[in-house]
Parts: structure tokens; sequence; C-alpha cells
């Protein structure tokens, strides 16, 4: 054994190996996106719970819009060709694995892959983690989708971050408004999320903001089962015993949908309101197996709630006929951060065809106002880093055939978001002072 | 006994080399190579109970808590020098396998496999309860100083440097006890503990120290990826995690102190790529890798290299 | 009152469910020692199956939507046996008599291997087969109300329990297997075919677990990664009743099952831990499980 | 025999469920004897000796070592008393070489905390090592994975290894089982010329009659568990009920034809 292992000294092996990796690495290393093109990483689930309701409607959406963009077939002010006239060059990575993995990740796309900016990310632990990077590396950063408040206030003066998606707080104001304004004789309530960040954090907001605006309301109930666990017949007994008026969740997802369906079996929405605050990303699979009534939302002006303007016209046309099927909030929000990155990019440039470099970029976006299929969008919260729009529920319903919406009630942006250097939940819990709401 | 042999010297100096090639890297290579050489001193920890004939399905746990202990350290504690928060590190992930090894010792096989796990994921359920903690999304680690010094922009080239030298001062340390009484001791147990008992030694006593020796260093492994990435959440105690560990460890196999790395460099490497080619199936071709390791190199990647060694030499 | 019932009625609904999950893993463990890690992805194959058959079936191509019962029933058989048989046959038939904890791991592998190859198949859109949930109707007592189709997976959970028992202990090849599961070497020595045993083993396995994703999905939307979730559940039950028992399963099935209807009903915010709490709970106490058999070494 | 006994088991019983492996079996041993034990298979044998050694409690009884009280004692604890056994069929660490094998024994044996760091091969070691296996005559297999010796050097490396601690009593469990007929007398030559040499006391157990004979002052017959008979080897193979139930049963008449 002795003599057969110093056979084995590790010399040339472990040199061989490296050499190897680093040629390896090497060669794999894009050129610098110096090529005329102005590339783009697009992180979102591909693989994973996420992947169906939420990063693939995203994906398609992207794929659609910078297809469209690059042969200039988008409505004004976006029929220019590509960003600035440079073709859009995407890098789709999946967003599934972790933050340790995402981190990694987006130092690839932007050290090896080069790209001019990075657009993604749904999970608000990948947002947090990623935040950091972005601002050491220099590299315009836009977050679509993720809604965790702590985003600009763990990176408190935020220069290459940009989030065009609202903060989550505005989902739960939003929800508890429109069941002041609906349901007036709404006496209890009751919860039932997943049990991590996004959930928990969720029903605080609805709760301390019930507390504030309906202070009559009583929380007769909530339940935290496991994310991704798909049965809920213990949660849905539960929920029944203790009898709430409405019930909210913040459900997406594989979850959202079993949720209905079990709980529509078994008559637990009889005579109760079901709220879900991301129930449009499922507007077309419930059928007839939701209840009539259910007041679902987009997360903002987004999906089915997005105004009728000639960017969402042109996206729900271009996005149906490409893939066969509506467009969700998802795919709305990736397309409203591809356009706030190409309205900020075409404002700093000195001249068509000229690629600005990243400062220039970010102090562009910065207060941004740009045009999306949602409507007017202002960066114009965390010094103009946040984006800042209304919201919009509704009810749902299936008649002949079709789900649509009935009773949609819009609440403008000042109604719902905390003003500039006011966290969300501090806010809530003072009352909402200066929400201006007419 | 301090003599340093020939394959010491030579992880000494891979290790030097390596930092300084912080020098001409470019930055996303340092940074990759940073998170393997993290990731693959948590493998250590894996290897090492692999060869006292224990795997663990749950060293994430570990993994986790140093993560968490560099986390929280800097951000709730204000312990902000490096090289104490990874002693904190280890030491908090020593004190708890101290804990659980009094029960996990006392299981072998696909029992200990499961109960590691168990425990693993127990962790992930308080950190995903902890609101203070971030709960599912994590927080942010802050940026660390070296003994007074802040090294401010060049923050992650020190984690590179950190991570390069504590690699190489492990692996030295590693290689030691796997050519050690211990070290053989514990091979022992895994051929045939009865034998190890009749002999007049221990097997759970060793097996315990093992464990605890284990969790400490996949701990430090933890504290490095923390200070690399900035961010820790905790998807890093999910079992899915410490089943990419055990990846690692087969990749590379047992048989040297310097597989694990260069096995958790070659992870990285072929991940990065599967991820950017082939984005919808990158696990599917991990999965194959991986049969294809088991089948082919049961010995991991390492025997490769020690195949036409004695093929050279015959 | 109320709450008792409840918690006695989903318990028993949620124990037949972790039942199904786990049976086949158990049946695959107790005769070829392989602690299969894939098991949640032939619980995803089967409820795909199901649920792009069930809903084929409703989109315009059926008539009896009774029928479609018997389509998940076939759409796991079929499913299950074709997986499982190919395999069994292609790879792990190369791999018997290696290491346990080694199995562990190709069996991981092949985890990683059939979740992107489901995404192939089927996509990430989810799918759903809900006639079948909603067609058996709704049954109300004491304030409560439950789905009939769930309260039928108890009726299945305990034919499929009673038949393997049936099957293991009435008919001279279950006396066989469990030749094999007591004693492989003395099993070949008495003649037995292990190797075509463990082929039938490892397709029924898979089976079970096809037809317990099959059964799932009417209640359920069914999407990528729900075979993930699954396993550690199913492998936190056989821990818990003893590896390779049945009857393990069973009672783990059910103590984890009433453990967790219970916290859902009294302590929610202990629901996160109670199936870790119960596995090292009684793993600390009975490290073989509620019914596994202690090996003593021989020397 | 006034002086206390360095092996004495008293009033012990064991069962296995239904199954009695032990009924009341008093035995004493002086030092310096080398006793042997005879029965068929399930007589009980190995069951005796794990109990001696600490692997098996005995459901009643008492067992003591050099006059202590070893009950309840792991077997680790015993070795370390100075009692060590073989095995029937060789425990050893298959897939390292001989040298390890007896690296690792002897690293144990002088000390029950082996270092972290310290190297386990040191020139001490090894030359204590290879004369333990030149003395066995199997010095030649050193650098061989244990898993490619025969069988019979496994069975000498088990019994080397077993004596590396300098005990002061040994047990052999069947140590010429599994050993091809012709080598099993020069194998117990070579085993009993050394265990001489370090004035072990043995007490081995032997399907064998004439290797037992041949080697023992004394022999044991255990028959179901019980001792039926004890004595010097011409006085035990005599006893008709010896002869009934232990030697007819064995079948020994090959070894006879062999030799």
């Amino acid at each position: 054994m002795n003599r057969l292992k110093s056979l084995f000294v590790p010399r040339r092996p472990v040199v061989a190996a490296l050499a190897l990796m680093a040629v390896a690495l090497a060669a794999g290393s894009a050129q610098a996106a110096e090529n005329g093109k102005f590339r783009v990483g697009i992180v979102t689930f591909l693989s994973g719970a996420a992947a169906g309701p939420f990063g693939v409607p995203s994906a398609h959406a992207a794929e659609t819009v910078i297809d469209a963009l690059n042969k200039g077939l988008l409505p004004a002010p976006y029929n220019t060709k590509g960003i600035n006239g440079l073709e859009i060059e995407a890098v789709i990575i999946d967003e599934n694995g972790g933050a340790t993995k995402q981190v990694e990740e987006f130092r690839n796309l932007v050290e090896r892959q080069k790209v001019d900016a990075v657009i993604g990310y749904i999970s608000s632990g990948d947002c947090l983690a990623v935040s950091p990077v972005a601002e050491e590396l220099k590299i315009p950063t836009v977050f679509y989708d993720c809604g965790t408040s702590r985003l600009f206030e763990e990176n408190k003066a935020p220069k290459y971050s940009f989030r065009t998606g609202l903060d989550a707080v505005v989902d739960n104001v939003g929800a508890v408004r429109y069941l002041a304004d609906t349901r007036p004789k709404m006496a209890s309530i009751a919860g039932i999320q997943q049990n991590y960040a996004w959930g928990q954090d969720s029903w605080t907001d609805f709760v301390e903001t019930t507390k504030k605006l309906r202070p009559e309301v009583k929380v007769v109930g909530e339940q935290f089962p496991k994310i991704f666990q798909g049965q809920y017949g213990a949660e849905i007994s539960a929920l029944s015993v203790a009898k709430p008026d409405v019930i909210h969740s913040s459900f997406w997802g594989g979850d959202m949908e079993a949720l209905v369906l079990q709980g529509n079996a078994r008559g637990l929405f009889d005579g109760r309101t079901l709220l879900l605050t991301c129930g449009e990303s499922a507007m077309e699979h419930y059928k007839d197996q939701a209840p009539n009534g259910m007041v679902i939302g987009g997360r903002g002006p987004f999906g089915a709630f997005a105004p009728k303007n000639a960017l969402s016209e042109w996206l729900r046309a271009a996005y149906s006929a490409k893939w066969n099927e509506q467009p969700v909030y998802p795919s709305f929000k990736i397309v409203q951060a591809i356009l706030g990155l190409k309205a900020a990019v075409e404002k700093a440039a000195a001249a068509p065809g000229k690629q600005p470099d990243a400062d220039k970029i970010t102090a562009a976006f910065t207060s941004l106002t740009f045009e999306s299929p949602s409507g007017t969008v202002k960066m114009a919260r965390s010094t103009g880093h946040q984006a800042m729009q209304g919201i919009a529920y509704g009810e749902y319903y299936f008649e002949g055939g079709k789900a649509t919406l009935k009773n949609v009630r819009s609440y403008k942006d000042t109604c719902v978001t905390p003003p500039e250097g006011v966290n969300g939940q501090d806010w809530i819990k003072s009352g909402m002072p200066g929400a201006k709401c007419d | 006994m301090m003599r340093v042999d020939r394959t010491e010297a030579w992880l000494l100096g891979a290790g030097l080399a390596l930092a300084l090639g912080a020098l001409v890297l470019p930055s996303w290579l340092t940074f990759l190579l940073t998170i393997a050489f993290a990731k693959g001193l948590v493998v250590q920890g894996v290897v090492i109970q692999m060869r006292a004939g224990l795997v663990s399905f749950g060293q994430g746990l570990y993994y986790c808590i140093g993560g968490y202990t560099v986390g929280v350290g800097g951000q709730m504690v204000g312990v902000h020098d490096a090289f104490a928060l990874l002693l904190l590190s280890m030491a908090a992930a020593a004190a708890v396998a101290m804990v659980l090894g009094l029960l996990l010792t006392r299981y072998r096989e696909i029992f200990f496999a499961m109960l590691t796990l168990a425990f693993s994921m127990i962790l992930y359920g308080i950190l995903s309860k902890s609101q203070s903690l971030g709960s599912t999304d994590g927080f942010n680690v802050r940026a660390v100083t070296a003994l007074g010094w802040a090294p401010g922009a060049g923050g992650k080239m020190f984690v590179y440097v950190l991570t390069c030298g504590c690699a190489a001062v492990a692996a030295v340390l590693l290689h030691r006890l796997s050519k050690s009484s211990v070290g053989h001791v514990c091979e022992a147990i895994r051929e045939n503990e009865v034998r190890v008992e009749y002999l007049g030694v221990s097997p759970r006593w060793m097996l315990y120290a093992t464990y605890v020796l284990a969790a400490a260093t996949s701990a430090l492994g933890g504290g490095l990826i923390g200070m690399a990435t900035g961010h820790v959440d905790p998807e890093m105690a999910y079992w899915t995690t410490s089943g990419e560990f055990i990846f690692i460890a087969l990749l590379g196999g047992i048989s040297h102190v310097a597989a694990p790395f260069l096995a958790a460099t070659l992870f990285s490497t072929v991940r990065t790529y599967a991820i950017q080619f082939v984005p919808h199936s990158w696990q599917m071709i991990l999965g194959f890798v991986l049969l294809g390791i088991i089948i082919f190199l049961p010995k991991g990647l390492w025997s490769l290299f020690r195949r036409t060694k004695a093929e050279a030499r015959a | 009152m109320t709450t008792f019932i409840a918690i006695l009625v989903d318990g028993s609904i949620y124990a037949s469910w972790l039942f199904l999950v786990s049976a086949g893993l158990t049946v695959i463990y107790g005769v070829m020692r392989i602690l299969n890690m894939a098991h949640g992805s032939f619980y995803a194959i089967g409820a795909y199956a199901g649920a792009s058959l069930v809903g084929w079936w409703f989109s315009g191509a059926g008539g009896n939507p009774y029928v479609s019962y018997l389509l998940l029933l076939g759409a796991a058989l079929v499913a299950g046996l074709v997986v499982g048989f190919f395999i069994e046959f292609s790879l792990l038939r190369r791999m018997y008599g290696r290491d346990e904890i080694l199995m562990v791991i190709v069996t991981y592998a092949l985890l990683l291997i059939l979740e992107d190859a489901i995404k192939l198949v089927w996509g990430v859109d989810p799918y759903f087969a809900y006639q079948p949930y909603g067609l058996l109707g709704r049954v109300s007592f004491s304030g409560l109300t439950f789905a009939n189709y769930d309260l039928g997976l108890i009726g299945v959970s305990l034919v499929v329990g009673f038949g393997l028992w049936l099957i293991l202990n009435r008919t001279h090849k279950g006396k066989l297997l469990r030749a094999v599961i007591h004693d492989r070497e003395v099993a070949v020595a008495m003649g037995v075919n292990v190797k075509a045993m463990f082929a039938v083993t490892f397709a029924v396995g898979t089976t079970l677990g096809a037809l317990a994703g099959a059964l799932t999905a009417p209640a359920i939307s069914v999407s990528p990664g729900i075979g993930v979730e699954v396993i550690v559940l199913a492998f936190a039950v056989v821990v818990v009743g003893g590896m390779g028992s049945i009857g393990g399963a069973a009672a783990g099935a059910v103590l984890v099952g009433l453990t967790r209807a219970a916290a859902v009903h009294l302590a929610p915010e202990l629901e996160l831990f109670v199936i870790y709490g119960v596995m090292s709970l009684v793993l600390s106490v009975r490290p073989q499980g509620l019914f596994g058999q202690t090996l003593v070494r021989k020397i | 025999m006034t002086a206390t006994p360095i092996l004495e088991a008293r009033n012990l019983y064991r069962s296995f469920g239904a199954v009695t492996a032990a009924k009341d079996i008093n035995i004493r041993i002086q030092s310096g004897e080398v006793v042997g034990v005879i029965g068929s298979n399930g007589a009980g044998k190995t069951t005796f000796i794990n109990m001696v050694t600490g692997f098996l409690p005995p459901t009643a009884g008492e067992i003591l070592f050099n006059g202590r009280s070893i009950l309840g004692q792991a077997p680790r604890k015993i070795t370390r008393m100075g009692m060590a056994r073989s095995f029937q069929v060789a425990q050893l660490f298959p897939e390292l070489t001989v040298l390890d094998n007896m690296l690792v024994a002897l690293s144990i044996a002088e000390s029950g905390y082996p270092s972290f760091l310290r190297p386990l091969r040191n020139a001490a070691r090894i030359e204590r090592a290879e004369t333990a296996l030149a003395e066995f005559g199997v010095a030649a297999f050193r650098d061989h994975p244990v898993t490619s010796v025969p069988q019979g050097t496994r069975k000498l490396v088990d019994i080397a290894m077993a004596l590396i601690g300098n005990p002061s009593m040994l047990l052999l469990d069947e140590p010429t089982s599994g050993v091809a007929v012709e080598e099993k007398f020069p194998l117990m030559d070579s085993v009993m010329q050394v265990v001489r040499r370090h004035g072990v006391t043995v007490l081995f157990v032997e399907h064998d009659m004439e290797i037992v004979s041949r080697y023992v002052s004394r022999i044991l017959a255990f028959y179901a568990g019980e001792v039926i008979a004890d004595g010097p080897p011409a006085q035990v193979l005599d006893d008709p009920k010896v002869q009934e139930l232990v030697v007819g049963h064995g079948g020994h008449g090959r070894t006879r034809r062999a030799s």
C-alpha cells in the first residue's frame, strides 16, 4: 500500500486537471458583447414549481417582446428597433437552485457572458442576494417580480438595482381596501399561507391593514401549511370550523390551484369570499372549479387587470398568437421591465446605435417615467429605483365557458404605496398616513 | 512529525499559486473558484464520514450553520473579523454536532443517512419560521474585515484568497488525518466495526469525533460561501443541497484529499455550462454524469489519474 | 367535538394518502434493499399520466364521466409498469449486490433524470383532472363537509394494503417473496429466481407510486416538482414504520397522518415540524422503526 | 486449585426467545492452561465466547476475569483488561493490506485514543507489525489487501491481531474452520507455538477432536448449552455421553482419513 500510494503522488494530475479546467473555462467564456448587440441576461424559473405559473409565462413574454423589438414591431413609443437600434440578444438562465447559485450565475452572466444588463428574479431571496452583487459589479439590474419590502431597505442607496414590479405591501393594502369597499358586512377573516417569507409577510400586512381600516373585524384562524404541500384536507376543515367571512390567501401556482379545487369541492367557499392576491396568474385554469365571486388580484395593473392601451392590446395579440393563451401578470411584468430598460437606455444614449455605459443607463433609469402595457410607470420610490403604480382587484366569474372579471376596482398608486422613505409595515401600523385614494 | 511530505507541499503550493492567481484570473473565475473550493470544504466533511462508512444526507445542516453564523455574527452581533467569524462558525457547528452526534452515532447506513436528512430539514423548518432571520428569503451578509483591515472594494478578492488559504490548510490537515491512526481506524470501522471494538477502541467514539470534525469542516465551507455570495438562506439546509454535496463527493472519490476540490470545481463548471446551454434540462445532465461515474468510475474521478499513472508505469 | 371529528377524518384521509405514497417505497426496500429516491418521480409520472388521460377524456373524447376512474387506474398501471420494468431492466439490473447506500445515490441520479424527463414530456404548464374529484359529490356531518372522493381514498388504501398483505401471506409467490425478504442467500439456495422476483417487485413498487400519483391528480394541480415534495414524506413514513414492512408503513402513515391533522387544528405553528419530530422521536426510541426488525450480526 | 482463576463463569444462562443457548455454565480456567471446547453446531460454544467477551449479555450469571466481575463491560474494555479473541470467520479489514490491518490493531493496542494527526505508519510500529506477521509466517503477504490472501492466512492474521495487544488470555473461535484440511495442523502448530511463547492462557473452540486432543490439556464438552463433561482429553473423549452427543454428531471422520 505504501509503495502503491507513492506511485500516485498527485503531481501531474493536479496540474493537468487544473490546466484542463482553465482551458475549458476560458474557451467557453464568451467574447465581450462588443458585437454590436445589446446583451441582456434574463433570469426566471424554468424548472421547479414556480416555472409553470410565473417563470415560463415570463420567459415566453420576454421572447415575444424581444423578438418583436428587434423587428421593430411594437407600437409607439417603442417602435424603434432593438434597444437604441442595437439588436437585443437575450441569455436566458434558470432561476431554480437557490440564492447561492443565483449569485454565482449572476456573476457569470456579467463577467463571462458580458451582458449589458440583467432582468429577472421572482424569488425574494434571490433579489436580496443579487442586489448587492449588482451594485458591486456595477451592472444595471431590473428586478421584475419579487415583492419583498426588504429589497431597498437592505440596499439603502441603490444605484444599479431597479424594481419595475411593486412591493408586496401594495397587494395587501389594495386587497383590504377592496374588501372594505365591496364587503361592508365582513366581520371575520382567516388566512391560509404558504409557510415561508412571502406567505408570512403577506398575512402580516393583510391583518395589520385590516386592523386599521376595519378594526371591528376579527381574525378567526390562520393556517401555514408547508409550501408545495398540495393537499389541504386538514387546513380546509380547520378553516371551515373557524367560519370566517373572508379567507385570504397569498398562495400561488399549483398550491393555489389545489386549494381552490379542494376547497370548492368541499364547500369551503359557500357563502364566503376567497381572496387570492396572486389569483390572476391562474385565471385560465380555474374553469368552473372556482367559486364565482372569488376576489383575485394580479399584483398590480397587470394581466387581466391591465388597462386597454395600444401596448397591452399588442401584447395580448402577439402573445396569444405565439403561445395560444392569454398573457398573465408575470408576462406583463417582465415586458414592463424590458420596456423600462429600453426607455432608459434610449434616454441615456447620445446617438442611435451607440451604447451608453452602465452609469449613464442607471442615471437615466432613475426616476424615469415610461409607458408600459400596464399604463404609465413612474420610478418614484426608493429615490427613483422603485416603480410606483396602482393596483386592481376584481371578482372571478365563470360564465358561458369563459372566465371573466367583474366589479373590478382600481386603487391609484398614492392610495396603496407608502411615502418615500417610509417602511411599508411601519406605514400600515401608523394607519397609512398620507394615502390619497380619490 | 511536522515534516511536510510531498503531497502536503503540493497542496500548499497549489493553494499559494491559486491565491496568487487572483492577480491574473478574471474575476468571474476567481468567484467560481471561491465557491468551488468552499463547497469542496463542505464536501470534505462528507468525505471524512464516507471514509468511516457513513453517508450523510444532511451535511447541508452544517453548511447552513456555518453560513448563518457568519451572517448573524456580522449583521446582529457585530463581529466583522473574517477569522473570528469562521472560528465561530466552526465552533457553532461543532457544538451542534456534539449534541446530535450522541444520537446519530447509534445509527449506520441508510438510517444514519435519513436521520441526518431529518435534522437538516428541521433546521430548514426553524429558519423558514424565523422572521427575524428573513425566513425563507434569508438575509445579506455584511462585508468582512481581516484583523482590523477592511478590504473594501477588494472584498471578494480577499474572500477568494482567504478561501484558498483555508482550503490549503484544511487539505493538509485532512491529508494528515487520512494518514493518521484515526484515519485508518475510521477506514477499519467502515470495513468491520465489530473487529475495531474487539481491538479495544470504541467505534462509536471514533465516529462521534469524525462526525464533529466533519461538521466543523463543512461549517468552515459554509461560512466562506456566506462571505463570498453575501447572502444566506434556509435553502442551504434543504436536503437537495446535501444531495449536491454527495454528488460532488462521489465525483471526486474518497481516495485523495484534493479530489473534493477538483470535483467541486468541475461540478460548478459543468453546471454553469449546462445551465447556459440547456437551461431546461441541466438536472438531467447532472443525473447522467452521476450515473456514469457510479458505473464507470466507482472510485470517483481521481481513479482516472491513478489508472493512467499505473498504466504508464506498467 | 367537531375539532376531534375533524382531526380523525382529516387524519385518516391524509394517512391513507401517505400509505398509498409510501407502500411502493417500502415494498421495494423490503425486497430489494433499495431506498428509492426516485419514488417521488414515479408518483409524478402517475399523476401526469392520469391527468393527461382524464383531461383527454373530458375534452370531448369521452362519454361516461365515471370511466375516468378506470382511466386513472389504467394510467397508473401502464405508466408504472412500463417505466418500472424499463428502469429495472436498463439500469438497476446491473447494480444488484452493490452497497445499499450507493443504491440510494443511484436512485438520486435517477430522480434528477426523471424530473427533467417529465418536464420534457409534459412541459411545465399544470395539468388538471379535477372532474373525478367533484363527481362523487360531498357529504356533511357535524358541521364539516368532506369530498366523497377523499373518503373513497381511505377505501382504496385499505384495499391496497389488504391486497398486499394477501399476496404476501396467502399466495405461493408471496411466500417466496417473504423468503427473499427474510434471507436472500437461503432463498437463492432454495432455487427462488431472485432476478425475476426483483424485476416484478420493482415494477409493482413503481406502479404503487404511480397509482398514488394518479389518484391524487384530481385533487391537485399537476405541475413540476410535485414528486420531490412527496419523497421526503414517504421516507419519513417508511422510516417511522420500519423500513420494508407493509404493516409498518400503515402504522407510520396513521401516526404521521393523525399527528399532523392534530397539529393543523390545535397548533398550526407546529405543523412544519410534525413529520420530522415524529420521525426523530420514534427513531430515538426504536432505531429500527415501529415494525422494523433489528439485524443481529453474526460473528 | 486455590489460586484465583484467570476466567471464571458462574451459573451462566442465555436464551434467544425459546432457545436456550447457555444453561447453568460453570467454568474455572487457571492461568497458563490450554483448554479446548468441543460441541456440535449450536451447542453454545460461540455463545459462550460472545458472553465472556462482552458481545452478548448473559440472561443470568456472573463472569469473573482475574477475580473481577466483567459483566456488562463492552468488548473493548474486556480486550483492554487482557482478554483477546479470534473469530470463526476471520474478522479483518478486507480492503486494507495485511500490514495495515496489523498497524491499525497495533495503534489501538498502544492507545485507546489514537492520534488524529500522527501518521499510522512509523518505523517502530511497522517493525513490530512485521515481527508479529513473521512469527506466524505470513510476512510475505504484508502488502496484499486482505481480500486477496488465502483463507488460512486470514485466520492467522486474525489471531495475530488478537495477540498484538499482549493479552493474558486468548479465546480462539474455531481457528481451523474454513481452512483446507491439509493446512489445519500446520496452522495450529504455528498458532500454538506463538501462544506458548507468549505464555498466554488459551481457550479454543474446535470441532475437530483430533486437533483438540493434540494441543490441549483439558477439554470442555458442550451440548445444548450445557457443559456435559470437563477434564483431560482422554477422559472426556471416552465419556459415553460425549461419545454419543458430541463425537457422534460431529462427523469428523474426514479429518481422520485425511491425516
